[in-house]
Formats: structure tokens, C-alpha cells, sequence
């Protein structure tokens, strides 16, 4: 196989006295979408907020396209290509749904920005996620749905071309249609080149879109599989810790 | 009350424990004045006059001088008290800050320590040593009843506004008392009297309001120190008029609207003078002297009175040779010509 | 049921039955635009409204109290007594944006002016450069108290209070012997005790105009070239209109001689232009930058900002440096007011700024707020202090008044915004 | 796979494979509770920590500067000079942990003070009705305030600077211009001037270690009986062990004779054990009463306790009333050092109180503090005061040295919260 | 059918300009599950707020066991027996996962707080709820993972005996084990006689677990189904509203 983008070599991370990750590797391939799977408080956002330099890791090494990177700030991975829809959605409540998805990637017109341009391109990305209810783009988010708020977290990882898109339970509070639609993007993301890592409890889901599947087990990696080679079953085995592996090639 | 007999026996028995210490640091007691300045905002003088006068008379008589400044917060103010009467004190003299001084009068007497209330009265206190501070009103009020008469006003008909000091500070009150007592006995009734504040902006608008509701006529103010009476000035440049303004302290920016004409004289309290007798009075007691004085408070305080002086124009240059004041900083631009009006020269 | 769109970024499959937003909710002329208004209103959405709701009840009481109060000389008072607390307001908007204090914009221009007023003494340096060293004060101190709290993590309440305290006795030194100085430079005194001619006051409105247009305009332009729709230009209209109308009201007030007999004083303070320019420039800043959207950003939820690769120390440090740097500003206004100043200079303010900003709708949490909120805001406090001392109650009455009725008109905006039931979510 | 409990509640099926929770990680002994301690401090628990180690090292370069420092009578000094404040940063954290101010807590007890002065003038009132007065006018404007802010929703910063301006032109009234009371009733004049006889220093020690072993031991025996596990008994005798030694040290020093050869001054302060009793009476109801509990919920997520049923309005307007009470006993402290009220009384103190109790580790943001936290900050403070006090700097050289101090004595505090990493979320 | 315990009729609420539900009718018998299901931003969670007295109704009315009631506090619903986890979870970030649990409903004894007892409910509740992962009872929940933090937010309505349990998006971030003992959870309750209104994006779940299920669309209540009687397809077309039907009787 061709050289992973993301590689994450034994990464640790302790929170005072509770040790969250122990030693995880991960990687995960352009044009492939690598599900996370596992329990609640297995350590799946905390393993990805890492990598989004949000939560800097304690310990262990993290490969860019094959070079060693430091992940200390939120902007250095953002400038290596890295786009994170965030579990708790991460959105400034008092900002409008525009000026939510271009936050620290505004667009610039004559040194101010170019409002026109920012609310088509907000527009033609929320019409892709099949947003029906809004009422405004200039609405607050403060003011939208659980479902609406996630879209909103969503678009913005896709108004601007990233090289790896991780998204943290995406689709959890949405609704049918923007489902199958988000899986859709995902599943287009990564025919295009992109590596997504997709964090879902919905095994459904994982198996709709996921072409390899790794499984975290209280801060480590018990599993990572090939979504063809694997069931339903099996996966629910590795999650809950009935099941163990030596670890298979990805 | 406190006669100056008790003083005399406090002096001793704060030598004799000195005496009886044996810590090295305790051995500075006896020969110890602690003094507390009440604030560094309202009045130049106190860091930078009485500061230093108090310091070299004392400390040029051989004895320690501890000066502090409660930068007007009274609960400082204790506090200070408190840690000088940790390092032992032959002597206090206190500046009052809004009654903070009374408790450390008694704490530091019940210690045998004589206090001298400088420039505020303090009830109970050994000494008082001042100005007085009527007697600076009655100065302002003064200035303000000649400066009308100067431009052929009459006083009964005249428009006076009052622009006083901060109200919770008992030495505004006197001021004011003292100046009313001047102008009204010269038949001068308030036109307005806003609330007054030790602070020239507000003193500006204040005044600024008073005018608006005069229709812009004004023959006199009585402002009761220079900062009130600069906002005041200003506002009537504005409004281009030139009237009688008092004010105290006799500052940089006071002297130099003296000279314009812009303000009618400000009132000199040459604090040297006050600095020297305190010091006078501080070095005897330490010596366990107990002086007598000129005269006494209603309540037998035995009181060393200083007079205040008037300044106008021609006065200036004893403001500058008493070293108050320097001419470099009075007479330039605008002020150079009216200095040489009066023929002021620098300091000899 | 689906159309591809081929472009640059990731191919995004468009669900053709979802709507596009592109302009919902923003069609209509100016009867639509108003009614919106009036139900966003209703809805909560008040901005600055009960503020100068409370301002119009204010103005009513006090000039049925004092004839003299709706002079052309007392508006004209109003304008200058005003001016360095609106300043000082619209300075702490950028540090209270952030959640943020600064307690020491007050002495900070104490400070300065202290400086500025000593080295300008005759024969020391050019007024001009000495405007520079001032500003310069405002940076240190801004870039002190921003250093500390965006980089060391110190609340700002206690950097701030601390400065309070060591910018005072730094004052003391700086005044020392002589107690109080005579502002000299005659331009920095113009500032507030001189007017503009008639002729500038219209020419000031007409450039302010013209600038609202030419931005309007521009927006249309840039707006319709990405394909954004635009708002008709009814409304445009519209809105500069009244902006006209009350403009020129003003102007027209302002020109007539409010002098006395024998000496003409006409025209509009030099102070107000100077305080438009920076309401301008401001609200530029602030709605139209990245710097000002990240205040809000960080205001509204510093993480969020932060992942989104903001970098919130930087703005925060910056924010504390405009502040200061306004902050200085307002102490020219001050200083230009008083003619002199001394070592208590600017110690009292503060607190007055804030609250102007806060009881003009502007949220000390963060997040909530725009210039104009404290321009109106400062206003509030300075008409009870204009009127009040024409009412001229004793010191003991006037502060009474003046609490309870800053109180008061804090009240009605707190009552406007719950009335409409404004609930976040 | 699964147990069935039988109960009142409707049934509940417990998933035998997932561990009980019930006591998990609070395990051990004195030797594991250390560990535990020292992982929760690295992991950015610090509790009041960094203020204690500002404390330690503020104290220690005083006692290099001035031998006096460290003498058994500056120390008690220490204690009557920090009551007033600690005191009034108690009262502050009541308001401060609902993410709320008081800028008026200081006139307030003005007021009280004022009042209570003049009415217990020779042939007055008697002390202890007078004190109820005192009280009640707390209660009064804590009420106002409390209404303002939960009934209606005016932002406390507006209201209590309202309030701030309007009592003290209350003060001016009941006071008069430039007057000064002097305070008669000795027992409110023995709270900070008088001392306890050595034995009932160690009463009072005895007593309050009697109440600590109490509530430990019904607490022990209460958690026993739910079948809730409880810490070792070690951890508790050795937390016990630790107040006693340092309560011990402190009033067998506090005993010492610290007066001059002609007169004994020995004993502990009375204002001590009244204030460890708010402290203690204080600390009890924020961590053990709905009242307290509500109160950080309200501070931590106002919506969230709301909607858990919490009355928001009744909790805030209490903790208004509780704030200005124990401002009013503050106030007691401060005249009875003092020794007089005068129209501006406690005009000053308001912002010290504040920064005590964010230098101590209270949130400004609400929701994270304690009592005790506010004690330790304004024992920093009150030692700047005090040690800088034994130094005599000039008072511009004072001021710096305050400021620049108590920055210091913050940056400590955020040094230690960032190295530890504590990131929310 | 028997009365129903809680009975919405016609009831509206509009933010300002924007009117949210449009004279919405539902009902919720006790000892059944009633689903209610829709797309995003179609009302759901404003619909449930209204009943919890969280955000008053504009209009119409509510009747509680056949009487008409006035729901403007939620401690008049909590008063009623209405429990209700909200889909923003609304915790106190500095409180602990017990003080969270049984706030507003402390057990005192001798005046002042029973931790002990609240501990030891606590612990059973989030046993019943498959919790493996949290450190401590005593852990801010701050600290929480996504799934944690809803598994203490749905444990705090179960220590209280309640009439009507409303869930919000209950399992949105729970892994596979949980989810599961949710939905028991909800059976359960259901059968013991509460009545329980959920609302889910999951059709499964719906499926597994609700007797009836009402649809809403875009504000207004599109139909009331019996779940025996229908099937995904159909709901799938209610909620898009490609479906639309004269109601049914529940
Ligand atoms: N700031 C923190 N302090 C202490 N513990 C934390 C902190 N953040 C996370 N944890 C703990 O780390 C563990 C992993 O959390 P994480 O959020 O990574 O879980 P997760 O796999 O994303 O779970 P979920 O599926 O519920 O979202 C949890 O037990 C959580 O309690
Ligand atoms: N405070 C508010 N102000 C304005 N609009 C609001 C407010 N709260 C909700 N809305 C709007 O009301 C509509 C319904 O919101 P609601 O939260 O009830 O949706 P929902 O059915 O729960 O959706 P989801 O499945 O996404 O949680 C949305 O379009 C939302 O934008
Ligand atoms: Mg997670
Ligand atoms: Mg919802």
C-alpha cells in the first residue's frame, strides 16, 4: 500500500492522574475513509483533538505524509491540511451561520471582507448537506437546531480544500436525508483524494462508508480492519472488549 | 484634655522603654517621629514639600525621621499606624485623613507616644499645628469680594458661583465656611453652588452647567483650589470671559493663571513654615522638652497657628524665592511677558 | 435528482430539492425591510433601541425641568462634556468584546497626559511629536496589561487594578513638585473650545454622507459580482436619508450663535468630527476585519476561535493596545477640557466608561456589543450630568440622582430585552 | 447477564458487566490521599495553592527586608489589618460565584457604618439594637440590588455602580459634609483592639478543631450507613493533625507577649475567631446547603439550573443580601480599627475586595471559588500593605511597588494554572 | 384508548419573525413509548421545551391528566412529574457528575446534603446505564467524554420518579452497549407505567422501541402512527414530506 498521510506512532495522553491514551497508533491513507470506532470515553476525541493540535499529545511521534510533524496549536494543523469537525461542534454562539464557516478563513477583498462571496459559498455548502429549515444565513447559531448546528460544524470543514478531514460523530444529530447526504460527502471527500477519518457509534454508518475500521479500547488500539474483510459483529466485539487481536497489516 | 505636662511625661516614658529594650531594632524608639501624610493626589505638598521639609529638620536634629503617605484610603492609613508603632515611635505626627487618626491618637498616647495633629485638627491630640484653614477661605473669599470691587462690581448684585471641594473632606468644609463668611458678610449671595468634587473635569462641567443656567453671565467664582479653579478657567476661556476666580495651593498651573489675570490670587500656605515649627515641636518632645504654645483650640489643644498668605501677581516672587515654585516652570510662552510685567526673577 | 458542480475544492454533489439560502429571509423593499425590523424588534433583536429610548425619556424630563436644557448652548455643552467618556467608552468596547476589563484606561491617560502636558511645556518639544509620545504610553501600557493577561493567563480585573494602582504612582513622580500643568499647545485646546465654521459643519456631514454611500455602493457592487443578491436600494436610500435628515438638523442647531451678545460662538464643536472619525473607523475595524471578527470570535467562545486557528493571544494583546491607545485619545479630550492637568487625572473614569458601554447594551461577558453602544451608552451618563448640574442640587442629592438614575435607564433595557423574551437557547 | 433490584423507583436493570462507580478512585490511605493530592495539583487542580505560594514568598522577602516583620506584634497586626478585607471578600464570593459584582459592597457598609456611628452617639440607641440597624441596612441594599439584578435583569456592574454613586450621597446626608463620628460602643471597638486571654486562644483552637472532628465523624457515619464508601480515618486525623499544628503555632505565638515593657499586649485578636467563624458558618452553607450548591450551578450553567428547577431569581437576590450582610460585618471591623465614620467610609475598598478574591483563585466568571480562596487573597494584599508599610517608601514609589506586586502575586496563580495544562472540555 | 396523560392541543411558538411550531396537537399515554420524529429544525426540541416550561408556549393548550395546566417554569412541570434530558444536555461544566445528577433534588439529612446516599444512587443509576469508562462519581463534567455526559444526563431523570419521561435525543452519542441499555431503559420505564416521549433521528431505535410515533414536519404535526402498524419507508416519507395523511386515531 501507498504511504499513509496521518501515521500516529504510540501517542499518549494523560489528563492528571488518568492516562486517556496509551500508546495509539492510527494512520490513515488519501482517498480512504478510516472509521474510529469504540466505546464512550474509549478516548476517540481525545486521540483526534491531538491530532488537531487542540489537545497536544503528551508522548509519541506523528508522521505528515511520511515527515515527523509537531502539533502544539490548532493553525499548525490547519496549515498542513488538516480540517476537524469537532464533537462539540466548537461554534461562537454570538456569530452567524456565515460567520461561522469562514471563522479564521474569511474572505478578503480589498484588504475587507468579500461578504457576497462567503454567503454563496455558505449557501452552495449547506444546499449540498440538504439544509431545508434554516431560515437565514444570517441567522445566529445560537438560535438553530441540534441538527442545524452540526451542519453548520460540517460545512465548514468543506469550504476549504483540506488534504485529511476528521469528523467526530458527525452525523449524531442528524436527521435521514442530511444523513445519507453527509455520508455521501464523505464517501466523494475521499474519491477525491482526501483521507477522512470518520468517528461514529452508528456501526450502520461505519459500514456504509468506511473502508478500513479502527477500533480503540480504553486507550488502545485493539483492532484495525478492513471494512469488507469484517462484520457487524465482530467490530461490536473489539468495541466492548469481548474480543482481542493481534494486530492485523492496514 | 491634653496638657502639655502629660506631653512631657509621655516623651520620658517612651525614652525610659526604649531604654529597657534589648532589641537592637527597638533602640530607635525613643529617637523616632513617625509621621503619616494623608494622600499624594489632592495636594502636591505632601510628598513633595512637607516630605521632604519634615525629613531634614529631623533628621539634621540627630533623630530618625519615618514619613508615610495613607494615600487616602483610612484603612491604610491604620495599617501605617500600626507598622510604625511596631518600630517604635518617640513622636507621631499626624496628618488627619477623614477621622482615621483619632483611634491611632489614643493607641499611640495609651503607648505614653505625644501626638502633634499637623494641619487637621485631631480631637484629643497633644499638638496642633496649622493653617488655618478658615482663614484660607476667608483669603479665597476675599480675593473673590476684591476682585469684584476691582472691576466696579457690587457684591449684593453680583453673580458668584461656588464651585467647592469634595464634601466628605472635613478641610472642604472650612474652606468653604470661611470663605462664606467673607462673601456673605460683603452681601455676596450664590448664584449657583453645584456639587463639588476635588477634580478639575468635573469642576468644569459643573460649572459649565451653572453658566448655561446663569445665561452665560458671570461676575465671580469661588473655586476652592487651583485644579477646580483651572476647569474653571477653561470653561470661561471658552466662553471668552475674564472673572475673578480664587483658589489654593499656589501650584505651577495656579501661579501662572495668577499672573494672566486669569484667576484673581491664590492662597500661599508656604508649608515650610508649618514643617518647621512640627519639626521644632517633634525634636523637643523627643528631647522630653514639652514647648508651650501661642495659643490653644476651643477644646485646649495647645495650637501653633500659621498664617496663610494671599498671592496675586506681585506676591508671586516670594512663592519662588521661598523655593515653592520654580521660575523656569512659571514664566514661559504665554506667561513670560506677565512675569516681566511684574519684574519676577528666578530664585536667588 | 441530484446535479454535479465541477470546481476547485471537493466535489460537493448540491441536493437539488433542498432551497438555496442564498439571500432568504433579505428580499423586499423599504415597508418589508421595516416591518422586519419592527418584528425583529419585538423578537428581541433590540441593539441599541432602549438605550436611547431611555436617552429620549431622559432628555424629556430634563428639559420640562430646565428650559435652558434644549439650548443650542447647552447641546453644544453636552457634545464636549460627552466626548471624552464617549471615547473612553467606545475604547473599553474592545476589551469588553473579549470579556475583558481594563481598569486602568483611566489613569493610563493620566499617565500620558501627565507626560504629554510636561514635555509640552514652552520650549520643550512640538506638540506633535509629544502626541506621539503619548500614544506611544498608550501602547506600552496596553501591550503591558495585554502581555499579562493574553499570554500569562492573568485575569484582566487584576492586571488592571494593579496598573490602576502602580500608573498612579508613576503619575506622582512624572507630576511631582508644582502639583498641576497648564495645558499649552493651542491646537489640543481647540479641541474642545473651539467650533468649526458653518461652512465645515455642513462640509463634515457631507463627507460623512458620502463615505456611507461610497461604502453602500461598493458592497453592492462586490455583492452582485459573486452573485449574492442585494437588499434594494430603497433601503439604502433610506437609511442615509434619515442619517441626512438628523445630521443636518444637528448642524443646523449647532451653526446658530449661542454666544452672547457681544461675542459669537457658532458652529460645530472641533471635538465632535474627530469623535465621528473614530466611531467610523471603529466600527470598520471591527465589522470588517479579520482583527475585529475575531474579537467577536474570541468574545463568543474563545475556544471555538482558537480551534479555528485563530490566535487569541495576539488579538487579545492587540485589543488591549487599542484600548489604551483610544484610551489616550478620550484623555486629550479630557485634558483639552480641563486646560491643566494633575496627579489625579483620569482616576475617577473609569468605571463611568464602563457603565456607558454596559447601559448601551454592550455585554461584559463578551461577545455583544458595538461601538455605537457606548457612544450612546456615554451619552446617557453625560445628559444626567449635564442636567443634573442645571438643576443644581447639593453634592449629596446630585450623586443620589445620578445612581438611581443610571439605575434607571439601565432598567429599561433590561426590561425591553426581557419583555421581548429574548431566550438563547 | 443482568441483576433486577427491587425498589420504589421504577425498575432499573443493572448491567452486572459494568463496574459500580461507588467510591472508585477515592481509595487508600494517608500515603495514597498524599499521591492523589499531588497528581490532582499537576493536573491543574490547584485549588488556592498558588496564592498560598505567593503568600510564602511575599512574606519571606518582607521578613528579609525588615527584620520587624516577623515579630509576633506585626503579625498581629497583620490579622486586625486583613480582617476588614477578608471579610469583605467573603461577601464578595457570594456575588462573585454567581458570575455577578457589587462595586457598592464598600459604601454599603459606609452607610451601615454611618448610621450605626451616629445612632450609638452618647445617649443613643444601644449597640446591640443599633447592630440589627447596621444589619438591616445591609439587607436593605443587598435586597435593591438583588432585585434589580434577578427580578429584572439590570447587569450587577450597572446597578451596583448606581448604587455606589447614590449611597454615598446617602452618606453625605445622614453624615453631613465633612463630618467625622467617632465611635462609642466598646465592645465594637474591642473586635479589633482587644485581645483574648491566652487560655480562651486555646479554647477557641480546641473548639474549632472539636467542630471539624464532629462534622467528619456524622459525615463518616451518615455516607456508612447509605453504603457509600469513606475515605481511610488516617486521612482525615492527619488533615485534623495539620489545622491543629498550625493553629497551635499561631496562638501560642499570638499569646507571647508582644507589648511594650510597661504594658502587656498578648493574646489572640478578638476579630480573629469571629471571622474564622464566618468563614466556617460561610464555607458550610456554600458546600453543604441547596442554597450554596445553587449557587455555583447558577454560576457554572444558569439555563442547566433553571431548567433543573432551581429558582435562579430567589438564589441570586439571596446571595445579594448575604453579600451586603457580611459587608455590613466587614464594615464593623473597619470602624472599629478605624475609630470613626466619616462620609467616606468604605468609599475606597470595593475593588481591593475583588482582587482578593481573584488573586486568591475565585472566577470573575462564576461558578469557581471559595471562601477561603477570598481569605488568602486578601491576606496577600493585606500583606503587601502591611510590609511595604515597614519599608516607608515615598508614596509614589508605594503605589508602583502595590501595583506592580499585586500583578505579581496574580501571575504566580496563572503560571501555575497553565504550566498544569487545565484545558476545560 | 384510556385518557391520555399529557394532551398538547394546537399549540404555537414563534422566535420573533419566524413561527417554529404551528398549532401542534400530540399525546402521550402512560405505560407507552411515544416517538416523535422529524427532520432537522422541524420543532422537536422546541415542541418538548414548551412542555418542560423551559420556553412557555405562545398558544394553545396543555392538559395533564384531562386538566388544563399552565406550564411557564420548569419546576411547574417538574411539579407535574414531567422529567425531561434535553438534547443540549444542559449540565453544569463545574459541578460533578453526582452534584449534576441530583441537582434541584438534593436528599438531605439533618438539613444539610446526604452525599453518601446520592453517591450510592448515582452509582447505581450509571451502572444500570452500561458506564465503564468514568474515573470517579466525583469527575466535573467538564472532563466528560460526549457519550458520558449524555449518559449522565439521561441517569439524572431516571433518580427521580416521574410521570412523563421526555428524552431528547437520548442516545445521539452513545456507543453500542449503552444505546442498548437505553432503549431497555425506556421499555422498562414504560411498563412500569411512565409515560416516555422520545425523540430520535434513529429509525431503529424508534422502531425497537416506541409504541406510537408522531411525525412532525416544519412545525406542524403530520401524522400519528402506531408503530406495529407501519414501517420505516413510510415514517421516512412522513418526515421528508414526500407523505402526507389525514390523522389517524392513536
Ligand atoms: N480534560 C479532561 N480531564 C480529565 N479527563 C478527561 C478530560 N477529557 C477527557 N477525559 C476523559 O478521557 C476519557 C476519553 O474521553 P474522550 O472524549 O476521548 O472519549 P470518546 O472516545 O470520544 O468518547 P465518546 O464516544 O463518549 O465521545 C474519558 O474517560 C474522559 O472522562
Ligand atoms: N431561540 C431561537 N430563535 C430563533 N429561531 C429558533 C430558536 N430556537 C429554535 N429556532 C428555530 O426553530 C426551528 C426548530 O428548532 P428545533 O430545535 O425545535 O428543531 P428540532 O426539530 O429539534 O431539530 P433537530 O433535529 O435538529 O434537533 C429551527 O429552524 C431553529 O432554527
Ligand atoms: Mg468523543
Ligand atoms: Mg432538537
Amino acid at each position: 500500500m501507498t504511504q499513509p498521510i496521518v501515521e500516529l506512532q504510540g501517542v499518549t495522553k494523560s489528563f492528571g492522574p488518568v492516562e486517556v491514551l496509551k500508546g495509539v497508533d492510527l494512520v490513515a491513507h488519501a482517498g480512504r475513509v478510516t472509521a474510529l470506532v469504540g466505546d464512550n470515553g474509549a478516548g476517540k476525541s481525545t486521540l483526534i483533538k491531538g491530532l488537531a493540535g487542540v489537545q497536544p499529545y503528551d508522548g509519541g511521534t506523528v508522521l505528515f505524509e511520511g515527515e515527523p510533524v509537531s502539533l502544539h496549536h490548532p493553525r499548525e494543523a490547519s496549515r498542513l491540511g488538516i480540517e476537524v469537525v469537532y464533537q462539540d461542534l466548537a461554534l461562537c454562539d454570538n456569530l452567524d451561520i456565515v460567520q461561522n464557516m469562514f471563522l479564521g478563513r474569511e474572505e478578503l477583498a480589498l484588504g475587507t471582507f468579500d461578504e457576497g462571496q462567503m454567503e454563496a459559498e455558505a449557501a452552495r455548502a449547506l444546499q449540498t448537506l440538504s439544509v431545508r429549515t434554516v431560515k437565514s444565513l444570517r441567522q445566529k447559531v445560537a438560535s438553530l437546531s441540534g441538527g442545524q448546528r452540526q451542519t453548520v460544524a460540517i460545512a465548514r470543514s468543506v469550504v476549504k480544500k483540506a488534504k485529511v478531514v476528521i469528523l467526530d460523530e458527525p452525523t449524531a444529530a442528524l436527521g435521514v436525508a442530511q444523513t445519507a447526504q453527509v455520508l455521501e460527502l464523505v464517501r466523494r471527500l475521499a474519491d477525491s483524494g482526501v483521507a477522512v477519518i470518520i468517528i461514529s457509534h452508528n456501526l450502520q454508518d461505519v459500514f456504509a462508508v468506511a473502508d478500513d475500521i479502527s477500533v480503540l479500547y480504553l486507550g488502545t488500539m485493539t483492532a484495525r480492519l478492513e471494512a469488507k474483510d469484517t462484520s457487524r459483529d465482530d467490530v461490536v466485539g473489539y468495541i466492548t472488549g469481548t474480543k482481542t487481536m493481534t494486530e492485523v497489516e492496514a | 484634655g491634653c496638657s502639655s505636662d502629660s506631653g512631657s511625661d509621655d516623651g520620658s516614658s517612651g525614652g525610659s522603654s526604649a531604654g529597657s529594650s534589648d532589641d537592637g531594632a527597638m533602640m530607635a524608639e525613643g529617637g523616632r517621629a513617625c509621621i503619616i501624610l494623608p494622600d499624594a493626589a489632592s495636594s502636591p505638598r505632601w510628598e513633595n514639600g512637607d516630605r521632604p521639609a519634615l525629613d531634614e529638620a529631623i533628621t539634621a536634629a540627630g533623630f530618625e525621621a519615618d514619613i508615610q503617605n495613607a494615600q487616602g484610603d483610612t484603612a491604610k492609613y491604620s495599617t501605617i499606624a500600626d507598622q510604625m508603632l511596631t518600630q517604635g515611635c518617640g513622636v507621631m505626627i499626624l496628618v488627619d485623613y477623614n477621622g482615621a487618626a483619632v483611634t491611632i491618637t489614643e493607641n499611640a498616647q495609651a503607648q505614653g507616644i505625644p501626638v502633634i495633629a499637623y494641619d487637621r485638627p485631631i480631637a484629643g491630640a497633644d499638638y496642633y499645628v496649622s493653617f488655618d484653614n478658615f482663614q484660607v477661605g476667608e483669603l479665597e473669599g476675599q480675593s473673590v469680594v476684591d476682585g469684584l470691587e476691582a472691576n466696579g462690581v457690587d457684591p449684593a448684585e453680583a453673580v458668584v458661583v461656588y464651585i467647592g471641594g469634595d464634601p466628605a473632606d472635613g478641610n472642604a468644609a472650612m474652606f468653604h465656611d470661611g470663605a462664606v463668611s467673607v462673601m456673605e458678610a460683603a452681601g455676596i449671595e450664590p448664584a449657583a453652588e453645584p456639587a463639588g468634587k476635588w477634580d478639575g473635569e468635573y469642576s468644569a462641567t459643573q460649572f459649565e452647567q451653572a453658566l448655561t443656567d446663569l445665561g452665560g453671565k458671570v461676575d465671580a467664582v469661588w473655586a476652592a483650589n487651583d485644579t477646580n479653579a483651572a476647569g474653571v478657567i477653561t470653561v470661561l476661556d471658552k466662553n471668552g470671559l475674564t472673572v475673578p476666580v480664587s483658589g489654593q495651593d499656589a501650584s505651577v498651573a495656579g501661579l501662572q493663571n495668577v499672573l494672566l489675570g486669569k484667576q484673581a490670587a491664590t492662597v500661599y500656605k508656604p508649608y515650610q513654615l508649618e514643617a518647621a515649627t512640627a519639626a521644632e515641636l517633634a525634636v523637643a518632645l523627643l528631647g522630653g522638652e514639652a514647648p508651650e504654645a501661642p495659643t490653644s483650640l476651643d477644646d485646649g489643644t495647645p495650637f501653633f497657628a500659621e498664617t496663610p498668605i494671599l498671592v496675586g501677581p506681585e506676591d508671586v516672587q516670594q512663592v519662588i524665592d521661598d523655593g515653592n515654585a520654580s521660575y523656569d516652570e512659571i514664566c514661559t510662552g504665554d506667561v513670560l511677558a506677565a512675569c516681566d510685567e511684574v519684574g519676577l526673577q528666578p530664585a536667588s | 435528482m441530484s446535479t454535479e458542480i465541477e470546481q476547485d475544492e471537493p466535489a460537493l454533489e448540491v441536493d437539488a430539492d433542498a432551497p438555496s439560502l442564498l439571500g432568504k429571509g433579505e428580499h423586499g423593499g423599504v415597508r418589508e425591510a421595516v416591518s422586519a425590523y419592527l418584528r425583529r424588534v419585538r423578537g428581541g433583536d433590540m441593539g441599541p433601541l432602549p438605550a436611547v429610548a431611555g436617552l429620549v425619556v431622559l432628555v424629556a424630563i430634563f428639559a420640562a425641568a430646565n428650559p435652558l436644557f434644549l439650548t443650542e448652548r447647552n447641546i453644544a455643552n453636552l457634545f464636549t462634556q460627552a466626548a471624552p467618556l464617549v471615547t473612553l467608552g467606545m475604547a473599553l468596547v474592545f476589551v469588553l468584546l473579549l470579556g475583558e476589563i481594563d481598569l486602568s484606561a483611566g489613569v493610563t491617560f493620566g499617565v500620558a497626559m501627565g507626560v504629554f502636558v510636561k514635555i509640552t511645556q514652552p520650549g520643550g518639544m512640538p506638540w506633535p511629536l509629544a502626541v506621539l509620545v503619548a500614544l506611544g504610553i498608550g501602547v506600552a501600557v496596553g501591550g503591558t496589561i495585554g502581555f499579562f493577561v493574553a499570554k500569562i493567563g492573568v485575569p484582566s480585573f487584576v492586571v488592571s487594578l494593579g496598573l490602576f494602582l502602580g500608573l498612579q504612582g508613576v503619575m506622582l513622580v512624572i507630576i511631582g513638585a508644582g502639583g498641576t500643568y497648564r495645558l499649552i499647545p493651542e491646537p489640543i485646546k481647540a479641541v474642545q473650545n473651539r467650533n468649526l465654521p458653518p461652512w465645515a459643519g455642513w462640509t463634515m456631514l457631507a463627507v460623512v454622507l458620502g463615505i456611507l454611500l461610497a461604502v453602500a455602493l461598493t458592497d453592492r457592487l462586490r455583492r452582485a459580482s459573486s452573485g449574492a443578491p442585494n437588499a434594494p436600494l430603497s433601503i439604502v436610500l433610506a437609511k442615509l436619508g434619515v442619517v441626512a435628515v438628523l445630521g443636518a438638523a444637528l448642524v443646523f442647531y449647532l451653526n446658530q450663535n449661542r454666544g452672547t451678545a457681544v461675542r459669537t460662538l457658532e458652529g460645530v464643536p472641533i471635538v465632535v468630527p474627530v469623535v465621528l472619525a473614530i466611531l467610523m473607523v471603529g466600527t470598520f475595524v471591527l465589522d470588517r476585519t479579520r482583527f475585529g471578527r475575531y474579537i467577536y470570535a474570541i468574545g463568543g467562545n474563545a475556544e471555538a476561535a482558537r480551534r479555528a486557528g485563530v490566535n487569541v493571544p495576539l488579538v487579545k494583546w492587540s485589543a488591549f493596545v487599542v484600548c489604551s491607545m483610544l484610551a489616550v485619545v478620550a484623555g486629550f479630550f479630557f485634558v483639552s477640557r480641563v486646560g491643566s492637568a494633575d496627579a489625579s487625572t483620569g482616576r475617577e473614569i473609569v468605571l463611568s466608561g464602563v457603565a456607558a458601554a454596559v447601559v448601551g447594551g454592550v455585554s461584559l461577558f463578551g461577545g455583544r456589543g458595538r461601538l455605537v453602544h457606548a457612544m450612546i451608552g456615554a451619552t446617557v451618563i453625560a445628559v444626567i450630568t449635564n442636567g443634573l448640574g442645571l438643576l443644581g442640587f447639593s453634592a449629596g442629592a446630585n450623586l443620589a440622582v445620578s445612581g438611581g438614575v443610571l439605575v434607571l435607564a439601565a432598567t429599561v433595557d433590561a426590561l425591553a430585552r426581557k419583555r421581548s423574551g429574548a431566550i438563547g437557547v
